[in-house]
């Protein structure tokens, strides 16, 4: 329990929902910090304020980022969350865990912290919440031990993270899970070392349904798609309308590429004219797949608003294979990380960063053509640049 | 930092997944056939082989204790031959690979206060980040208000009745950790006041031009102040970003009175249909109202209940919005447009109506 | 004829559509401005580039718009153009004249000037091609001795225009040539006197069809609307069906407030989903009209690129009935320009200033109440401005 | 300025319309009924009263002599009762209440050289500039390039079969007199290299802040240059918008070889069916090549008949071009998709492709 009433936060506990605070309070009789967790944020709900001060630079020796160091402003009262440092530890792609490792952190963790976690954080990794400084060191020998690393943060690469994919999705047009693998070991030194303008975060969802959010909040969202047909069993398109379904008004009036036809008997559709949107097949799993030609299409530079405003990743690569060791997708990141490092301002996101040197501008210093799929449109204000003094002088 | 032991394993990023993975998935790897959802809450994959896999999704208050996650990894045991997951969305997943463990997994999680559902036409659970629990830039609570609200929406957590996925988000500050920005409902904190800035401090504690740089609206300006190299703030060019703060912990923004959350409706991310667009402004200020914030609740509800109550099949709320128009969903809402709903920044010419395609109140 | 041989101009007398060359040809033996204007013009054609200098202060006595300055860079080969300003007449409404209006204009202007028009600017006026400095004023005194005047140039109210509305059209929705008209005169010093940051443009359209395509480029785009029910005779509806108008195909499908049901022998409108774009009605002019309430749209801010990118103006009043002596409008218009001549900065538009000032401060500075229809859609980035301590203040 | 007379005649105005108006337009005023286009170029009205009223709308080039108005003057007497008007597209129409009149009225323009057309789906005038027949500011000229894309398109003119409305608009530098940049098909004159700058008579003949100030993309900046107060041009941050000279005449930006034009496509301005909309970059440049630009003139046509072949009755070039997408645009009108079409300016990232909604070239 906490040492202190918590008559707010008991409120909390009511409801069909899981509670939080009766998560915090299994541990409160087990670890001051949770007990003190429960005082303080009580405190906050008396107050309407925070109580966590600001940064702190702590973590692991050798590596710049995986820690958010965290102080209370009110030691005296809540000595146990004097200290109340995160540990983000890099989770296994796609979150798949057996009950042996989850147990395996709940011992590392029990050990060296409060025992509270977020499973998971916003970015993917595994939060081991309130750990104090001394305690840093020997949970990550411990983790690492164990085969578990911790995850970025600061300005470096962020954890990657992916949709669940070929494990346990019909629709997923490359290995997300194997492609996120593989990023994270080959930039291993990049998430743990921060020498970027500001944070990088790659994304990896199977289709474009995008169930891991990559679009709003990747600076590479990896989004796999096909390039020729959808694949439609006939048989099982009669069995959907047998059952009931509305193929007219729920699957050839939604679909955007306006390129289904379904005249009560026969499906086809229009695959040139197909804008991939994934709808008929969403709603037919059974009659309709994804094509045969399979790969993603890679979006740069999705970011949440400060300080440009927020930021949708728009396409650079319409299509590309997905083949293990993705030498040729590594080319592009290494590609990008170089042209912005070496241009970027300090805290500026690649996606503002393109918006300030310019799209063409970018491209050509990444070495990648131009490519109408990149625009919604093309530009609306004649205020073109051109570079006649150079052109001139390359033609010689 | 600690000093570096002797021997230190470092570089070996996350486990490899495929040691994780129930065979049944290892097998049937890329070779998924369909899926159904048999009942709210279980997908049932079908490989090409035939092979079934049942996952049972459950709700997570996501802020979990090793105590509970020791009793998931029990669960697991008992009916998932030891085989769990976690979605991008922070609910559990067992992998069953009987049919008969289905209901009893159910049924166990259910009576422990874990509902079992969001699949399908769903409200799952609010992607949220970190709040009062543990950051310092929190214009409001993280955790306290997601319970709040899926308490009133869980019914709709454990049902697949609703017209479409519906999306709940929130993030305590501007800085939107999480996906807010791109959400049917986002709920976000914000400041509603200029940074009070300690000038004593700002010299020892930050750098002056990354502070001034930091600001998107160029409020920011180096200052001397009684005596202290510091920077002075111009009100009326402070939208209370807090980045500043973000910078120079000699500028914080947090304030009991004035501190609360908006309300964002209409964002989307999947491309399905339509294309993924950012969520915009429905309204502009609710009180902090801790612990159970009725003001937030209550709004949230009848939003999703709105939109269930008048959408078309599959039409996710921003769709169905761009359909009706946004003067009517003020209307249909209740809900006051003010000045503050009308973009300043950038962009704004962009977003102000540009045609005479107007949908007047018919007598 | 040209003083000079013109072989590449006469290449431009070619061809099936009337020849403006011809045109200049037509008084180059009666004005020497006419054939040097050949001669000057042939040498551009041969050079690729024009002959005029930038710009040049000249007018007629008490005014400061409705003449634009020009002097050639070549006078002593082409002294026919050595000046060769423009006077720019005010139009009457929608442009229309009779023969005798026209034989007097064509008769002042081959007395003063080169004889050449535009037929007209841009803007609307009838542009007097080619005018001596010592011309300016006579030509000034005989045009307003017959009842013209002259329009706007420089940062003033630019001369008002308007389609032919009522006097040619069932569709308009307001009195546009009257109301054209009567801003005309009601702003004569406004219009003459150039004292704003930066020009300032009133068009006005009868309807959503927007024939003079105000809301691309007038600071106030006055375009007629009806906010009741359209007006539907339904016996005319079946004899365009009869006629052989594919009614779904054409009509219904085309409707973006999807609200027009065709059942095969009735047309219904669900008229509160009525977007007023017109298609239907532009359609079927004999069975459909615009309802009986009558009025106008008002909207800000249109102009051209430079310097904030172009700009289409934006809901400001989502209706207005429109009665003359439309007092409303003018004071309208009087606090619009009040707010931007106070705040506006040198050369800067009020689409551009409004943008700059924010939208919400704009409306509260000239007194009007948001409205949703204003915007396409509320804000997007969470950069919110409150004024808590005025509120305080105000509150006391 | 020449000095004023004694007694002077100022802020009349101008002359009344409803002096100009026939009685045709009198009686029906505010009460027509309904109009049907009976053949290309003529319009009739209907009155409630059942009166009727024939235009006649006859091309123009704009720039016309007082010899042609007077002609027209004539015109009018003979077939319309002395009344005829000028279109917001610079064409003649005569206002006919005798339908007999109007077939000779119609001969007896064609056979001088006056196409009669414009009106229903067909391609009307093009909205224009002055060129290098009068402005200083011209990176071409206008009424050649006209001249020269009507006499292609004539047949389109006098005829009314293409799928809708087609609205070309020329305008000679960036300024964009008229209302180029929401036209189907506009044509628009470009420098394309940063200005010459008179060093010796900046500071004599112009303003250096408002020059600094005239600059969208902050290029110029004060500078002591041979001795001379004057400024100077980071050129890779110049994209020759000729702002500058517009301001400060010793900055000028013509240039024989570099000046040419550029093509945008697919804007709009009436709020029929679809929004009104801008224009966008199709073809960066074109070179000026008078006195007939035969590769303006080409493309220009070309262009016209991809979407006359496949456009939907009604559909505007941008609507066309939205259904089938941009990506198909480029490859069937043959373009190549270079950098200058993607935005570098303000608003950049809203033009970029922000889904993937993306149409694959299939085999
Ligand atoms: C823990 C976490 C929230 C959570 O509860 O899940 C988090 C917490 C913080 N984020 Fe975040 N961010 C977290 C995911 C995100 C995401 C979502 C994502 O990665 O998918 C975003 C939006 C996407 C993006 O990157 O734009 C995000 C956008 C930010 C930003 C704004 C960045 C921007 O460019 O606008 C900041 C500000 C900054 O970096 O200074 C920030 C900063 C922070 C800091 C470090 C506060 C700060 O100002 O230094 C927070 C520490 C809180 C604490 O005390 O623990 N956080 N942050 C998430 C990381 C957990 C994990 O590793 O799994
Ligand atoms: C498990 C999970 C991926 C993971 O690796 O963790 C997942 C799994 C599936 N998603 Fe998803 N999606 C998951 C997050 C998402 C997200 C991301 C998010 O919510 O932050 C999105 C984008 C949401 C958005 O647009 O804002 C997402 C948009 C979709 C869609 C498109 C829905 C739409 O109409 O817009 C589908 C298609 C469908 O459901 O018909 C889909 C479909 C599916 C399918 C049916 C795919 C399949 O064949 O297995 C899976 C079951 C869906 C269900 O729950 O009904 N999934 N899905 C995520 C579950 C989160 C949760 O706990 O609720
Ligand atoms: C004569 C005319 C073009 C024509 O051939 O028809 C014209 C000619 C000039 N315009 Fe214009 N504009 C003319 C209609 C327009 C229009 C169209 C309209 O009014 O509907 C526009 C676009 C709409 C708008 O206002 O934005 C237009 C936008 C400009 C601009 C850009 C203004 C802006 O805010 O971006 C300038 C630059 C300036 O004002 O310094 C400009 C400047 C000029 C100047 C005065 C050149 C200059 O830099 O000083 C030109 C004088 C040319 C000459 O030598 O005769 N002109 N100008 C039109 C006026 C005739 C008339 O009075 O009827
Ligand atoms: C005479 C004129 C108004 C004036 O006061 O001068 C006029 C007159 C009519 N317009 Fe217009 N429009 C005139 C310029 C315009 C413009 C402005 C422009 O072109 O710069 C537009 C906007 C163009 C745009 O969107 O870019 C315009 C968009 C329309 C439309 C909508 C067309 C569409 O589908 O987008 C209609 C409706 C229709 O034609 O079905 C229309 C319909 C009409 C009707 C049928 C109205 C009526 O009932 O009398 C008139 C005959 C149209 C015809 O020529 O087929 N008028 N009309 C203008 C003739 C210009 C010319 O010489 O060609
Ligand atoms: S993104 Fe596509 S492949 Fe990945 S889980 Fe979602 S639906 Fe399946
Ligand atoms: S994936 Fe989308 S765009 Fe393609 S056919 Fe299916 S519904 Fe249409
Ligand atoms: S949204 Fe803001 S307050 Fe919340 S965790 Fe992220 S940085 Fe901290
Ligand atoms: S809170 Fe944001 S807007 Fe205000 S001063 Fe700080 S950085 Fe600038
Ligand atoms: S704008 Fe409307 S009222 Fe005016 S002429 Fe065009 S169609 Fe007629
Ligand atoms: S005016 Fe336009 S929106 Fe209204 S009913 Fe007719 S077609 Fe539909
Ligand atoms: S567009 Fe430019 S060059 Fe042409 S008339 Fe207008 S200002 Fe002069
Ligand atoms: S031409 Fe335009 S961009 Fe170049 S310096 Fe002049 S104002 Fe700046």
């Amino acid at each position: 329990m906490a040492k202190v009433p918590t008559p707010k936060l008991d409120e909390l506990e009511k409801g069909p929902w899981p509670s939080f605070v009766t998560e915090i309070k299994k541990r409160a009789d087990k670890h001051a910090a949770c007990s003190d967790l429960l005082g303080i944020l009580e405190r906050s709900y008396n107050e309407k304020i925070g109580h966590w001060k600001h940064g702190g630079i702590v973590g692991v020796f050798g590596y710049g980022g995986g820690v958010i160091g965290r102080y209370c402003d009110l030691p005296e009262d809540f000595p146990g969350v004097a200290h109340f440092h995160t540990m983000r530890v890099n989770m296994p792609a796609a979150w798949f865990y057996t009950s042996e490792a989850i147990r395996t952190l709940c011992d590392i963790w029990e050990k060296h912290g409060s025992g509270l976690t977020n499973m998971h954080g916003s970015t993917g990794d595994i939060i081991f919440l309130g750990c104090r400084t001394e305690d840093l060191e020997p949970c990550f020998a411990e983790l690492a031990e164990a085969g578990f690393d911790l995850g970025g943060s600061g300005s470096d690469l962020r954890t990657p993270s992916c949709c669940c994919g070929m494990a346990r999705c019909e629709w997923a047009c490359y290995d997300t899970m194997g492609f996120c693998y593989e990023m994270t070991q080959h930039f291993q030194d990049e998430l743990h070392r921060p020498a970027f303008p500001y944070k990088f975060k790659i994304k990896a969802a199977g289709c474009p349904n995008d169930c891991v959010a990559s679009i709003a909040r990747a600076d590479l969202s990896v989004i796999g798609n096909w390039r020729d047909n959808i694949q439609i069993d006939a048989a099982e398109v009669t069995n959907y309308a047998k059952a009931g379904l509305d193929i007219a008004a729920d699957v050839v009036n939604n679909c955007p590429g306006q390129c289904i036809r379904w005249d009560g008997k026969t499906l086809t559709i229009k695959d040139e004219d197909c804008k991939h949107c994934m709808h008929c097949i969403n709603v037919m799993p059974k009659a309709l797949r994804p094509g045969k030609e399979r790969g993603a299409t890679l979006l740069l530079g999705s970011k949440a608003p400060i300080m440009e405003g927020a930021l949708l990743s728009s396409v650079l690569v319409p299509f590309i294979e997905m083949e293990e060791p993705y030498d040729d997708i590594k080319e592009l990141i290494e590609a990008i990380w170089e042209v912005w490092c070496e241009d970027g301002k300090n805290r500026e996101r690649v996606g503002e960063f393109i918006q300030r040197v310019g799209m063409g501008n970018f491209l050509e210093a990444i070495g990648l053509e131009p490519d109408p799929n990149m625009v919604a449109h093309p530009r609306e204000n004649p205020y073109v640049f051109y570079n006649l003094n150079e052109e001139e002088e390359s033609d010689e | 930092m600690a000093e570096a032991p002797a021997k230190r394993i470092t570089d070996i990023g996350p486990p490899h997944h495929k040691k994780f993975l129930p065979p049944v998935i290892l097998n049937n790897y890329g070779k998924w056939k369909y899926h159904e959802i048999p009942r709210p809450g279980v997908l049932l994959h079908v490989g090409e082989t035939g092979d079934k896999l049942w996952s049972v999704r459950a709700a997570s208050p996501r802020l979990i204790a090793i105590d509970t996650l020791r009793w998931y990894a029990d669960l697991a045991d008992k009916y998932a031959g030891g085989h769990l997951r976690f979605t991008s969305r922070n609910n559990v997943e067992f992998l069953v690979t009987e049919e008969k463990n289905v209901d009893p997994l159910i049924a166990e999680l259910t009576a422990a206060g874990y509902p079992v559902g969001g699949t399908g036409n769903a409200i799952s659970n609010i992607v949220h980040t970190q709040g009062w629990v543990h950051c310092h830039s929190a214009a409001t609570d993280a955790s306290g208000i997601v319970k709040c609200v899926m308490d009133e929406l869980t019914p709709y957590f454990t049902s697949m009745k609703l017209p479409g996925k519906l999306r709940i988000a929130l993030a305590c500050c501007l800085n939107m950790c999480g996906a807010v920005h791109c959400s049917d409902i986002a709920i976000l904190g914000i400041h509603r006041h200029a940074p009070a800035i300690k000038h004593d401090q700002v010299k020892k504690v930050c750098e002056i031009p990354s502070v001034v740089a930091a600001c998107p609206t160029a409020a920011i300006r180096p200052a001397t102040v009684e005596g202290n190299a510091s920077v002075e703030v111009i009100e009326e060019n402070c939208m209370y970003c807090a980045n500043c703060y973000t910078v120079c912990p000699a500028m914080p923004l947090n304030d009991p009175d004035t501190d609360g959350v908006s309300i964002w409706v209409g964002g989307k991310v999947s491309n399905a249909r339509t294309e993924p667009r950012f969520s915009k402004l429905a309204i502009p200020f609710l009180p902090n109202n801790p612990p159970r914030w009725p003001e937030v609740t209550e709004v949230v509800k009848k939003l999703v209940e709105l939109w269930a109550a008048d959408a078309r099949k599959y039409e996710r709320m921003g769709d169905w919005i761009e359909r009706i128009g946004w003067p009517r969903f003020f209307k249909l809402a209740g809900i006051e447009f003010q000045k503050q709903h009308i973009d300043d920044f950038k962009h704004a010419g962009l977003t102000f109506k540009r045609s005479t395609h107007i949908r007047f109140d018919k007598a």
